[in-house]
């Protein structure tokens, strides 16, 4: 467990020599045009959870430790300058930088993080719906939240106090949703304002006090689902980190043919997702890039819920995972892009190990059919109709494709789809759906974050009514590997875990992608990260 | 002339498609993306699928489903514009304020709200083509009737004391189809173009594999550099048919009715 | 020719190109046409009468219509081969035209002032305000009441009498030395008609405007006109002074004119006989007689000569073609005896009756 | 004629009615709870039941209809289930593009389609006819995203003369007032980006006007054709007037009036097809927000949107009578 946090210090200590360690001197100046996949949805970080509202955040609000440019694991000092660890695990202490302003003008100090703490701690009632993550990594708000307090030591030291120990906390700050705002900014946008009709709120919808940090660049306008804009903060604390780029206009860009088409055209300079099946015209066009994002950092899989038959017949599950010819999937939808899932998270992640998951062998499926004694093999099977995700970049087509794999063995689909956003996370989330397609990308890079969080931790002391998966010592495991006090401890949960899981085999993964992107050739310094932590400070733009 | 052709070679695309479809328009037996070729004339789609195969069954899809629902709005406006224009008095007045009602809304933002209403699938895309264009029916058919309420031998008809009923049906209504038979005929190009509209706003057919003309066309979009072909026979097959009952509707309206030659 | 005629028109041809063929509407007209005139052409619907009028003045419906033959002479100066821009300074301002429809002559969109003003500016070089003042007068002169406010007044605010003395304003509006009216009364109530042509025909008078008065109806013609061309086929089949035409017409179409009108003189015995048959189809080139398959007096000869319009006693003195003094001309093989114009003729039942 | 507009207002009074009664009953025929569907994923208890409270979901139907119609007509217009953003104040933002957007395909369809009509109506029979026919027939033919994919890849993509997708260059960083980029740039001084709009405006007008612009053609070219045979055509010439005159004056004046009418009719078409031009080219519009909406099941948005949009339709023929009765004296007087 020490070794653990040591390691994380260290790895802070290192990112600060890094820092220091020179860089090409860029070209300053000119306005780079990022193409997202959607529109943000708040200016309110704290109400966030959305990857398009992230990747612009993340440019000007920023939190007290970040992770390393282009790593999901590496846990580096930003506000804070460094911090350390009670013995018990409790207490964290955060030394904060000296001489930090807010784009407003006001101190970033002690006072301003413990304002930002203390609503993490008690956000409004009426908006805890709208802050998905700061109640999911806390277990809740107020007195059910695990952060306790944070207590201004000095003007400069913070302490933020666990009610119990969790390994993961640092790798969760490093969250967008965890920013430190202006508190005098907050107070002007009615950040916090009791009415709660979060359209009275100016700070999160784009007006008065959005989006005011301490980053490298400053909010300028959102254009709602149109564009957000940001300028170059001259002002940032970081003099070796000043942003060379003028501005940054966001456009959502919903589709992918156009992102493509503004790229060749010269309207977009960088587009942060591409669509695999793109990748071939863009390595033909000398005047663009495809950029590598590393290693994946994301799970692909056939979601199952377990109340409906005869996905409740693990052997149906099973024959399921031998029906899939996933070496087609990987290379029609992601061409290339991506590896055949061996766990349930990506192999780069802490104590995942390879599960051995079944391959495709149409025999071995029929066989397992056979076995389960199931007659009825009617699946209702879903897939969302109007959009794209990182790990599943074509819904459509891999569901056709599914589909077609399954029938081949006996099964009957019954095809379905929805919108996304209130129409497809909603009812899966509440356990409408009996199969259907879905993944994760991750926030941090714990186990946790995978295992846990996205798919398999009790919600409420319950199995979720997601995937209504059912197994206690799976959910012990993984609450004990989170409290563990040795990280031998921790792997050995960890490994019970995922065990556990590859035995029931309650959703079927599939692969894990390596999201691209593309940009204008002229585009330089950019370091692209599988977690989307990108920030565009570092860019410039080679042109004359 | 070309309007016959292009109908024929649309009808016959629909119906025939099941024998003279070279593949299954489900099957992926191809590699991705083929370009066209002598086994796959108009080339295969990203799941290895035979394009060719998969326009004609598309044809069908629109036949049946333009078809039908055009039949669907010629009955409903038919049958309110005949009673408005028959009887008319307050009748006629309700019937056409609510005509009126319908359309004040673009026929496409209806059909996206029925279909948002009712969810997706054939049935509902066919009821709510229907229903956005049954007012244009109900309207035209209402005019005509007006127009022949003063004609002579329905002035007879009066006089020698027939039913309203039997006037209605037996003197004027065979008297107001043809405008209705040539409107009908037009309106299946814009029903074609609509039913590929709202396959292109993702509002097509349940079953994904449809080969729904629309559909196809979104997710060709994405090929559009790497595989422009496919853009290409599908909007061709939807712009030819579409060519085709707008040419055969302008026939029909010059042989069957030269008061509208113009 | 020494003395020359206001208007001559030779043997004018015009055909129209249809998708059934060529259409020979005028086949051969001559007529001339002097200075204070009036001169009444009648005739069936479709025998050239409104045709030739067109074809006058250049206005026959492009691009179907064409002069292929002929000569149309306004003062000795050629109108059929003239540049375009030089007919439109020749319409309006020496040839005027009154139209048949009055309802759907004027436009409905266009106050009567625009219509009257733009005549005027059309051809000469005077102010808004002097081209009004000049419509004040003419609306007066034909008879319009509160003229200054009627002006601002737009078509369908008129009846269709009082559109028709506004269609005469216009036409006279330019002091035109040939006034073309095409059955300006036709479409009138039979009261108002009366007054129209009674106006027409002082306004004519007052200024010596030579007129050709194109009507089927030959009562008007009776009154109005000095000399009449019958028509028939796209050709002048008869014509004369009105007075030697009415007392003794030769051409069998003009007796049957004649006997298919009601007499209002008060000559009794006179039954109403219609023309049997219908006019040929002008699709084919006439061959023969055009009136063949409707005359009761034709003989074999009418089948495949064509008759020429000749003096009707076969006199040879030159032929006066204009004033008081025209000599009667007919084009027939077997003119009607003057005995037989009372009584009429059978139409024979054998051979060819249908062409 | 101001008789004849507040007939005309009236008149439109019923149709009015209607429309509220059908949206009113769009929501509640929904499938499911109503409160889920106006209120949407992060709906609370309290939420709800301020909803049925404000919605009076216990009352009579008629009573609910009555506040419905009272919230309307106080311009509550309901909230995005997406994003809780009032209805109204969103869909201002983004109607001056579609505003822009419709504008410019109706500049195109009247530009071009009023003198192609013309033109194949004195030609009427010949070789540019038929073309001019053909193409007007094709236009009828093409849907408007299957053009709009079409001119990406060609003048956007393969030539690079025009650009493809969004208002203005996202570069220019230009502060719109009113959002009517044109007129905003224009203001600001700004001729560089005007011009940059009217570029942005092009291919999406084109794609979204070539209906129209069939249509406009077709009806031209019938109008002008009809016209040119009539009796005071006939007359003008007669007069003697110059054929500029004729055709001006007396041709066209008369010619305009189905042509109106049909633009007026068209108004509905190009709403609609604003939905799909916005989806292809990126523009930030009414229509392609209401897509997302559709998708996102946010249905006070479809709802008002359509609302909003037949209220437009409305309105717009309202004026085009009004025009009409401008150009024909017959109607005005009457």
């Amino acid at each position: 467990m020490k070794n653990l946090r040591i390691g994380a210090i260290l790895g802070a200590l290192l990112m600060v020599a890094a820092a220091c360690s020179s860089t090409p001197v860029g070209k300053a100046g000119g306005t780079l045009i990022v193409a997202l996949p959607g529109d943000i949805v708040r200016t309110d970080a704290a109400l966030m959870d959305d990857s398009n509202t992230s990747y612009v955040i993340q440019q000007v609000v920023e939190t007290l430790v970040g992770l390393e440019p282009g790593s999901t694991s590496k846990v580096v000092p930003v506000l804070a300058e460094s911090y350390e660890m009670s013995a018990d695990g409790l207490t964290y202490t955060f030394k904060l930088r000296s001489g930090v302003k807010f784009h407003d003008g006001t101190d970033f100090n002690a006072d301003a993080v413990v304002f930002n703490y203390e609503r993490f701690i008690g956000l409004p009632t009426e908006l805890r719906d709208y802050a998905f993550y700061i109640g999911d990594i806390f277990g809740g708000y107020g007195s059910e939240s695990n952060l306790e307090s944070a207590t201004k030591i000095d003007d400069l030291t913070v302490a933020i106090k666990l009610r119990k120990a969790s390994s993961n906390f640092l790798l969760t700050q490093t969250l967008q949703v965890f920013a430190i705002q202006s508190p005098t900014a907050l107070v002007l946008g009615k950040a916090d304002n009791t009415e709660a009709d979060v359209t009275k709120i100016t700070a999160a919808t784009g007006g008065a006090g959005a989006m005011v940090g301490t980053g490298p660049f400053k909010f300028v306008k959102w254009v709602v689902g149109d564009s957000v804009e940001v300028e170059k903060n001259a002002e940032y604390w970081n003099k070796e980190k000043v942003a060379y780029l003028d501005a940054i206009v966001f456009k959502a860009v919903a589709e992918e043919a156009q992102r493509v088409n503004g790229l060749a055209t010269g309207e977009i300079d960088l587009a942060q997702t591409i669509a695999p099946a793109t990748i071939a015209e863009i390595t033909a066009n000398k005047d663009l890039q495809l950029i590598d994002r590393g290693s994946s950092f994301n799970t692909f899989q056939i979601s199952m819920n377990h109340t409906y038959a005869p996905i409740s017949n693990p052997k149906i599950r099973e024959a399921i995972a031998y029906a899939i010819d996933y070496d087609f999937l990987i290379k029609t939808f992601y061409a290339g892009a991506a590896v055949r899932a061996t766990n349930w998270m990506p192999a780069g992640v802490a104590y995942a190990k390879d599960l051995n998951l079944p391959g495709y062998d149409v025999e071995k499926a029929k066989q397992l059919i056979a076995e389960s004694g199931e007659t009825d093999l009617t699946i209702d099977f879903w897939y969302p109709n109007d959009v794209s995700r990182p790990y599943m970049p074509d819904p459509k087509g891999l569901f056709e494709a599914i589909t077609a794999n399954l029938e081949a063995v006996g099964f009957t689909i019954n095809p379905n789809s929805d919108g996304w956003r209130e129409g497809y996370l909603d009812d899966e989330n509440q356990g409408k759906y009996e199969m259907w397609l879905l993944g994760w990308t991750g926030d941090w890079a714990g186990p946790d974050n995978f295992l846990k969080t996205a798919f398999f931790g009790y919600k409420n002391g319950a199995p979720s009514k997601e995937f209504a998966y059912k197994n206690d010592a799976l959910d012990k495991a993984m609450n004990d590997a989170l409290a563990a006090g040795t990280e031998a401890e921790a792997k050995a949960l960890w490994e019970t875990a995922q065990d556990l899981i590859r035995a029931d085999m309650p959703t079927v993964p599939v692969a894990n992608s390596k999201p691209q992107a593309a940009a204008t050739i002229d585009l330089k310094g950019f370091i692209g990260s599988a977690a989307l932590n990108e920030p565009l400070n570092l860019v410039w733009l080679d042109r004359p | 002339m070309v309007g016959l052709f292009c109908i024929v070679l649309f009808a016959s695309a629909a119906i025939l498609a099941p024998l003279i479809a070279p593949y299954d328009p489900y099957a992926m037996n191809g590699s991705s993306l083929d370009a066209p070729s002598l086994t796959h004339l108009f080339g295969t789609d990203l799941l290895g699928r035979d394009i060719l195969s998969r326009v004609l069954y598309g044809a069908q899809i629109s036949l049946f489903v333009g078809v039908g629902a055009v039949a669907i709005a010629l009955v409903i406006g038919g049958a309110l514009g005949a009673i408005a224009g028959g009887f008319g008095g307050r009748v006629d007045g309700v019937i056409m304020r609510t005509t009126d009602v319908f359309l004040s809304i673009p026929s496409i933002l209806l059909a996206i709200g029925i279909v948002t209403a009712l969810g997706r699938g054939m049935p509902q895309l066919t009821l709510a083509i229907a229903v956005s264009y049954a007012p244009t029916f109900a309207r035209l058919l209402r005019g005509s009737l007006l127009a022949l309420r003063e004609a002579d031998y329905v002035v007879a008809a009066r006089t020698i004391g027939a039913s309203r009923l039997r006037i209605l049906v037996r003197h004027m209504l065979p008297n107001a189809l043809t405008p209705l038979i040539v409107q009908a005929t037009l309106v299946l190009a814009t029903a074609i173009i609509d039913i590929a509209g709202l396959g292109f706003l993702g509002l097509g057919p349940t079953d994904p594999r449809t080969p729904e003309w629309g559909t196809m066309l979104v997710d060709a979009r994405r090929f559009m550099q790497a595989a422009p072909h496919i853009v290409i026979f599908i909007g061709g097959a939807i712009v030819i048919s579409a060519i085709g009952f707008n040419l055969l509707g302008d026939g029909l309206r010059e042989s069957l009715d030269p008061k509208l030659k113009r | 020719m020494s003395d020359q005629h206001l208007l001559e028109v030779r043997d004018l041809v015009v055909r129209f190109r249809t998708h059934d063929g060529a259409v020979h509407a005028v086949n051969g007209v001559s007529f001339d046409l002097a200075a204070g005139e009036t001169l009444g052409v009648a005739g069936e619907s479709g025998c050239g009468k409104s045709v030739t009028n067109l074809a006058i003045v250049g206005l026959l419906p492009k691009p179907a219509g064409r002069v292929e033959g002929g000569s149309v002479k306004l003062d000795g100066r050629e109108l059929t081969t003239l540049k375009e821009e030089e007919l439109r300074q020749v319409r309006g301002s020496e040839i005027a035209m009154i139209f048949q429809d009055p309802m759907t002559s004027l436009n409905p969109v266009l106050r009567i002032e625009e219509q009257l003003i733009e005549t005027i500016q059309a051809h000469r070089e005077v102010t808004k305000e002097a081209a009004r003042t000049r419509a004040i007068e003419l609306l007066t002169a034909v008879g319009v009441a509160n003229p200054e406010s009627r002006l601002r007044s737009y078509p369908h605010e008129f009846s269709g009498g009082m559109r028709q003395r506004v269609m005469i304003a216009m036409a006279l509006a330019l002091e035109p030395r040939v006034l073309i009216a095409d059955e300006p009364t036709t479409a009138l109530d039979v009261t108002i008609q009366a007054q129209v042509l009674d106006l027409l025909r002082r306004l004519t008078e007052e200024r010596g405007t030579a007129t050709i008065l194109v009507t089927h109806d030959l009562g008007v013609l009776a009154g109005m006109a000095d000399r009449v061309n019958v028509m028939y086929a796209g050709a002048v089949i008869e014509s004369g002074t009105t007075d030697d035409l009415f007392a003794k017409p030769r051409h069998p179409y003009t007796v049957g004119l004649l006997r298919s009108i009601p007499r209002l003189d008060g000559e009794t015995g006179g039954k109403l006989v219609p023309i049997e048959g219908r006019p040929p189809d002008l699709v084919d080139a006439p061959v023969g007689c055009s009136f063949y398959a409707r005359c009761a007096w034709r003989t074999d000869r009418c089948a495949t000569e064509t008759p020429a319009l000749l003096p009707i006693d076969g006199g040879t003195g030159p032929i006066v073609t204009s004033g008081p003094t025209a000599t009667h001309v007919a084009a027939c093989f077997n003119p009607v005896a003057p005995a037989e114009v009372a009584e009429g003729r059978p139409l024979p039942r054998t051979g060819g009756a249908t062409r | 004629m101001g008789r004849y507009i507040v007939r005309r207002l009236i008149a439109a009074i019923p149709v009015l009615i209607g429309l509220s009664i059908l949206l009113f009953a769009y929501i509640r025929i929904l499938p499911g709870d109503p409160c889920v569907a106006i209120l949407g994923q992060h709906r609370t208890p309290e939420a709800c039941a301020a909803l049925r409270e404000n919605l009076g979901l216990d009352l009579p139907l008629w009573e609910q209809y009555i506040r419905y119609l009272m919230n309307t007509l106080s311009g509550d217009l309901g909230a995005s289930v997406v994003n809780s953003q009032p209805f109204l104040a969103e869909f201002l933002t983004r109607f001056p593009g579609t505003v822009e957007l419709t504008i410019g395909a109706l500049i195109f369809a009247l530009g071009v389609g009023v003198p192609l009509g013309r033109l194949a109506a004195r030609k009427a029979g010949g070789r540019i006819d038929g073309l001019i026919t053909g193409v007007s027939l094709f236009g009828v033919s093409i849907p408007v995203f299957v053009l709009g994919l079409a001119l990406v890849a060609i003048f956007g993509v393969i030539l690079e003369w025009l650009p493809t997708q969004g208002r203005i260059d996202a570069r220019a960083r230009f502060d719109a007032t009113s959002g009517l980029l044109l007129i905003d740039t224009l203001f600001a001084g700004r001729l560089d980006l005007f011009v940059d709009v009217v570029r942005h405006l092009i291919l999406p007008s084109i794609a979204l006007g070539s209906i129209p612009l069939a249509i406009i053609t077709r009806i031209t070219r019938a109008s002008v054709i009809e016209v040119v045979n009539e009796d005071y055509v006939r007359t003008a010439r007669s007069k003697g007037l110059k054929e500029q005159t004729v055709d001006n004056r007396h041709i066209m004046r008369n010619a305009w009036l189905p042509v109106t009418t049909v633009v007026g009719l068209q108004a509905g078409a190009l709403l609609g097809g604003a939905v799909l031009t916005e989806t292809v080219f990126v523009w930030n519009g009414v229509g392609r927000w209401v897509v997302d909406a559709i998708q996102n099941r946010d249905y006070p948005i479809v709802q008002s949107t359509i609302l909003i949009f037949a209220l437009i339709f409305l309105v717009v023929n309202l004026l085009v009578d009004i025009g009409y009765a401008l150009l024909n004296p017959k109607i005005r007087y009457q």
